[in-house]
């Protein structure tokens, strides 16, 4: 190791430390730590940002791209201008246009996201399961796979009907169908709650991966400069 | 351990707190639930109060019936201790009501048949009056008046306020029925007889009432009870003092203590228990596509995680790199994130010490595509016109006017990579990376593959990609367990077995934690719950 | 007093991007993608905005006497220094890898770590909190899958190994397959609402 | 593809044409009651005793990129906290906004603008803050606004990863209650675990209604409820269809 990385294995083995005080309780050192991260983490953000796209797509094609382009490039450059407004209050109105706008793409970017992204593809591949005769004709497994399949099936569907909000009926007894209806649910909630399950186990390994990952940094950097004492 | 919720703002508190730690409301509901006795829960006079909770048996009673009922209780009670404590004989009773007889002018006047129940030390009448009611107001022969009825000695029990409390008409109706005996003409001897017309015998001047406010001796301790009930409410109660070691702190430190020791301990010993996982089906096969790539394939990766999980990702993926890096891949690294081009950068530096990579040559950094799954379809549509530079500006792609660099020679399209692996920590992000390559890997026409490396906690959103046919995802390397099986796939000797052995430990103690501390931490309060239930029953 | 102009732009821009999603007709779709491209843009734009109001709050917040000003010091300090070096050398450059590796990685991951104890005591907290069916098979589902993942000393459980696999395969993709599809349904309702005017979240209403 | 294509587009505009029947309808009279969901009503009853206290309310609104679909529940965020801040304005101390992304920072600052002119009294910039900008910085951010700030409620209604466990932490030391939902799979699971009042999936993007953001939150519900059942309806006949190999 050299010089830089002997003070950076220090640094870092004191900022390990530092967090995991928290550990026994808040403390300033802590939030001094924090405070640090969140500076640093946005200077890359910002840095990285600029160099992705702030200079390549909005400064770079001015100079260097035809007349048509940069024509076409002169609009962000005014929206992105009129954006920075926002920063003073006195002027944030003038960054109402560009945050319209915005807010009028992301929208139609979420719904087109989810349709296309999320919505078509869950539900193709909820039927697909039981596409068992096409593709797995020779397949030994198929009615263990129907099987599953039905279950996954229920489970999705399920799940679905938890989330009706309306009550199907407006009497205040509940009618045969409503109980039918919130039975559904019922089963919904317990494949939601064995999803979040594992999804929870699978958090909590990715987590004590970093725990371990820390305390072994930690435990080599003590054994490296006691090394360094003792040799 | 034991912790009992506010029934108001539903924040756990100690179980022996009266009040609430966040909002100051009663913890224990007054049981017996009758508003008389919720609506006495001050603190002075909550001894009183137990000894109406006999009460709670006759909830089928009617309103009244109870009412009565406790109101005779009451009486007896008072009488008795009053006899015990100040020794007087059971006549005493006797005494107040010739005092009383004797005076008629007296009875003409507000005294109240309640007054011999009232405390004389109760009244403490330059403190516990407010000054508009003061002596200085009162009449002089109402004084006078006052000091008669003070003189009676009447035998009190001690706790003035908790006796006026109890203090009502009715008890000393029924006594004066039950005890009134007719002492002349035909009904003389006979008890409970009503006067034919009470006071028409005594025959006398009427005297002039005065507009000054009289206070009886009742009234004066009605006034000293409400006086000292707005005293109590106008003095801030103290509150009840936050522990700064609370039950919460404690278990906290006790879990973080036994996990830390837990994966300590396999560090520190470094005895490599635990086994390798024996086989795994996704990261097997990984290991197949990876040696069938062809030599100096041309491989996209995309790092899509968060610094935070640099360790779980970069034990996973260094099995796989050391593989793919024998093979003579050539990388180019991509992001969808900002921090994606410098952990690219990093992991690559990483590895580095076992096989130098050159910049350019071997690898090339792409930097960071925005705009999330917009951006990744257009980089996936047009890689040389999404991302035209590297992340130090310079031309990435090989055009008819410009040389590109020899790690990406020859990619015009996205098809053009052999293998694109993804090592992903967001669902999220992971499904976007799927739902786009999706088409493009799922062609029959296809050559490429795709590959993800992922976080534990990704499996059950990705393992259906893998699982489905026909498959958009090829091979699945997941968490830490997958970089173990991958590791011994190839036989690698450089999986940090000290990390594993400290995950399985890690991961046991968890588990274990959390059956046994939340069975304990749920089963020992109810137990010590039912426990008090019965004691209270008992008594 | 709404401003119309605002709203109009946004269902205007929006409507024109939501049909070059499914509708591929060349104007629709290079519209798409140059409003797309703009929008990008404009994201990016607002990240810097986002660290200079990061940077003014802070920097506030330092002059003024109050006791918290270290923490602003120690947050301008860390922005300044990394825009600084990684600006100056470029973002992957070795002095900015030392920050990256030696300052951000070691807050990051230790955060990480802090969540494990976290969860285990959310875990073990769960069942006193919600004592419902739910909890308990959150638990056991959660338990079942920590136990498995890890090599558990070498010891098989006979059927615990597949019966983590199962959850996997099945009722877990079950579950997280309703929800994303739940899930779904509430993101194209919010963004209609915006796309009809009904919700306006940007300034000048 | 195409047909797929013409398919979603058929269906969100089933969507708008069911979202503004409702709408209609519902003006007319009223509509059907919908199920109680827990975590609101507490919600509820927590901004009411956080007024009363003199304490403020935190709504944090994630880290969503705003080009992808993660922007919708940061909509429904600011949609909840422009009902709030319209609501508590007047109180001593208005709700403070957190985000971990710069333009719904921006968004947020003018979702609290709109309210104190629609209340006309000052808005300040300072309640609508941009606490870091990737995820983990963000959770730092709002981990020491929540540890530094005298906060009655935080409601947690944005796009947050695992991190949001740190959030969830810090505000039960701090004995602040907290309600949280989000879009993310495992942002879900960990908020199950450790937030007071979890909402689950769908139940995030019903905020609006629950809370009275107005009177189209609640037909977008019905319109929700529908098109549940036909999606439901398309997968088990596509299912069949497949079995059958019909399709």
């Amino acid at each position: 190791m050299n010089l830089a990385d002997w003070i950076g294995a220090f640094v870092g083995f004191v900022l390990t430390l530092l967090v995991f005080s928290y550990l026994i309780g808040d403390n300033p050192l802590f939030r001094i730590t924090l405070h640090m991260f969140i500076g640093v983490s946005a200077g890359f953000a910002a840095v990285v940002t600029i160099y992705n796209i702030i200079l390549p797509r909005l400064f770079v094609p001015i100079f260097i791209s035809d007349r048509s382009e940069q024509i076409l490039t002169l609009f962000p450059l005014i929206l992105a201008g009129l954006l920075f407004t926002k920063i003073s209050p006195r002027f944030a109105f003038i960054g109402n246009l560009p945050m319209s706008y915005l807010v009028g793409v992301s929208a139609a970017a979420a719904i087109g996201g989810a349709v296309t992204g999320t919505l078509i593809p869950q539900a193709l591949a909820s039927m697909n399961l039981f596409a068992v005769q096409s593709n797995q004709a020779f397949d030994a497994n198929v009615g263990l796979r129907l099987v599953n399949g039905i279950i996954i099936l229920i489970g999705t569907v399920a799940t679905l009907a938890y989330f009706q909000f309306g009550k199907l009926s407006q009497a205040s007894e509940k009618t045969q169908f409503q109980t039918w209806i919130d039975g559904l649910g019922q089963i919904g909630q317990v494949f939601i709650a064995i999803t979040f399950g594992f999804l929870f186990a699978g958090i909590f390994s990715a987590a004590l991966t970093a725990l371990i990952g820390r305390v072994l940094f930690s435990v080599d950097f003590i054994s490296d400069v006691l090394g360094l004492f003792i040799r | 351990m034991e912790e009992t919720y506010c029934p108001l703002c539903g924040k756990p508190n100690p179980i022996d707190n009266k009040f609430c730690d966040f909002c100051l409301a009663h913890l224990h509901p007054q049981e017996g639930g009758s508003t008389d006795s919720e609506a006495l829960s001050i603190p002075g006079i909550e001894d009183n109060q137990d000894g109406l909770g006999g009460h709670e048996s006759d909830s089928n009673v009617p309103d009244w019936l109870s009412e009565l009922q406790q109101s005779n209780e009451m009486e007896n009670e008072e009488t008795l201790d009053s006899e015990s404590e100040l020794g007087q004989p059971a006549n005493a009773i006797s005494d107040w009501m010739t005092g009383v007889s004797g005076d008629g002018e007296a009875t003409v006047g507000e005294v109240s048949p309640t007054a011999p129940f009232l405390p004389d030390q109760g009244i403490n009448e330059s403190q516990d009056i407010p000054h508009w009611l003061n002596d200085s107001l009162i009449e002089e022969e109402d004084q006078d008046l006052l000091e008669d009825e003070r003189s009676g000695e009447v035998p009190l029990d001690g706790e003035g306020r908790d006796v006026s409390r109890g203090d009502s008409s009715s008890p000393e109706i029924s006594e004066d029925i039950s005890s009134g005996r007719e002492n002349a003409g035909p009904l003389a001897g006979l008890r409970g007889v009503l006067p034919a017309e009470p006071g028409a015998a005594r025959v006398r001047k009427p005297r002039t009432y005065s507009a000054k406010l009289k206070v009886s001796t009742s009234q004066r301790a009605h006034i000293d009870l409400l006086n000292s009930l707005l005293e109590d409410e106008g003095q801030p109660q103290p509150l009840p003092p936050r522990r700064s070691i609370s039950q919460q702190h404690v278990l906290r430190w006790g879990i973080a203590l036994v996990l830390l020791m837990a994966i300590l301990w396999p560090i520190v010993i470094t005895s490599h228990e635990m086994p390798f996982p024996d086989y795994d089906e996704g990261s097997a096969e990984v290991n197949r596509l990876i040696s069938q790539l062809p030599e100096n394939a041309r491989v996209l990766v995309g790092f899509d995680f968060e610094p935070g999980l640099a360790a779980e990702l970069d034990t996973a993926a260094a099995p796989v790199f050391d593989h793919l890096l024998s093979e003579g891949a050539l990388l180019t690294l991509i992001s969808t994130s900002p921090s994606g081009p410098i952990l690219a950068e990093r992991f690559i530096q990483s590895i580095q010490s076992d096989q130098k990579l050159i910049y350019g040559l071997e690898y090339v950094n792409l930097g960071y595509i925005p705009g999330g799954a917009v951006g990744l379809l257009s980089f996936i549509e047009n890689p040389q016109g999404t991302i035209p530079f590297t992340i130090d500006g310079l031309s990435a792609w090989e055009t008819e006017d410009r040389n590109g660099l020899p790690a990406t020679a020859g990619i015009d399209q996205i098809t053009d990579y052999s293998m694109v692996i993804l090592l992903v920590d967001d669902p999220d992000t992971a499904r976007t990376w799927i739902e786009q390559l999706g088409p493009t890997i799922t062609n029959p026409q296809a050559l490429m593959s795709f590959v993800l490396i992922t976080s534990a906690q990704l499996e059950p959103v990705v393992r259906p990609y893998y699982e489905s046919s026909p498959q958009p995802v090829n091979g699945l390397v997941v968490g830490l367990r997958g970089g173990a099986a991958y590791a011994r796939i190839i036989g690698s000797d450089d999986f940090p077995g000290r990390s594993w052995d400290a995950f399985g430990m890690g991961t046991f103690v968890a588990a274990l934690l959390i059956l046994v501390g939340g069975l304990g931490y749920y089963v020992i309060p109810e137990l010590s719950r039912t426990a008090r239930d019965q004691e209270k029953v008992k008594r | 007093m709404r401003n119309p102009v605002y709203t109009a732009i946004a269902i205007g821009v929006g409507i024109v991007v939501l049909l070059g999603y499914f509708l591929q007709f060349d104007l629709l779709v290079n519209l798409r993608i140059v409003f797309l491209e703009w929008a990008t843009i404009l994201v990016a734009t607002a990240l810097l905005i986002g660290v200079v109001n990061l940077f003014i709050v802070h920097w506030r917040k330092s002059t003024t006497d109050q006791p918290n000003r270290v923490n602003s010091i120690a947050l301008l300090a860390g922005l300044t220094i990394t825009m600084g070096v990684a600006g100056w050398f470029g973002p992957t450059d070795l002095y900015s890898l030392w920050i990256f590796n030696y300052i951000l990685i070691p807050i990051e991951a230790s955060l990480m770590g802090i969540l494990s104890v976290v969860l285990i005591y959310a875990g073990v907290r769960l069942l006193r909190r919600k004592p419902n069916l739910l909890s308990i098979v959150f638990i056991a589902t959660a338990v079942i899958i920590l136990l498995m993942t890890g090599p558990l000393f070498g010891i098989d459980i006979p059927g615990l190994a597949e019966l983590r696999i199962w959850i996997g395969k099945v009722p877990a993709v079950a579950g997280a397959r309703g929800i994303l599809l739940g899930v779904s349904l509430g993101i194209i309702a919010a963004g209609l609402r915006i796309l009809m005017g009904a919700d306006r979240p940007y300034g000048g209403n | 593809m195409d047909s797929l294509n013409i398919l979603g587009l058929i269906f969100v505009l089933v969507f708008f044409g069911l979202m503004i029947a409702a709408s209609v309808v519902f003006r007319q009279r009223e509509g059907r009651k919908l199920r109680e969901i827990p975590a609101f009503t507490r919600l509820q009853r927590a901004i009411g005793l956080a007024v009363e206290a003199g304490s403020r309310l935190h709504i944090s609104l994630g880290r969503g990129q705003l080009l992808s679909p993660q922007s919708a529940i940061g909509y429904v965020g600011l949609s909840i906290l422009d009902r709030i801040a319209r609501s508590t304005s007047i109180s001593d101390r208005p709700p403070v906004a957190t985000s971990g992304e710069g333009s719904l920072g921006i968004l947020s600052q003018d979702t609290q603008q709109n309210a104190a002119k629609y209340l006309g009294v000052e808005s300040d910039p300072m309640r609508g803050r941009i606490t870091g900008l990737t995820p983990y910085s963000y959770a730092a951010g709002t981990l020491s606004f929540i540890q530094e700030e005298d906060i009655g409620a935080n409601l947690l209604i944005g796009s947050f990863g695992n991190e949001v466990a740190l959030i969830t932490d810090a505000a039960e030391r701090k004995g602040g209650m907290t309600l949280g939902g989000t879009d993310n799979l495992t942002g879900q699971a960990v908020l199950f675990a450790t937030a007071q009042e979890p909402l689950i999936g769908e139940e995030t993007y019903a905020g609006g209604a629950y809370l009275g953001a107005g009177p189209m939150h609640i037909a977008s519900l019905y319109a929700q409820d529908i098109l549940r059942w036909v999606l439901i309806g398309l997968i088990v006949i596509g299912a069949i269809l497949k079995l059958f190999s019909v399709l």
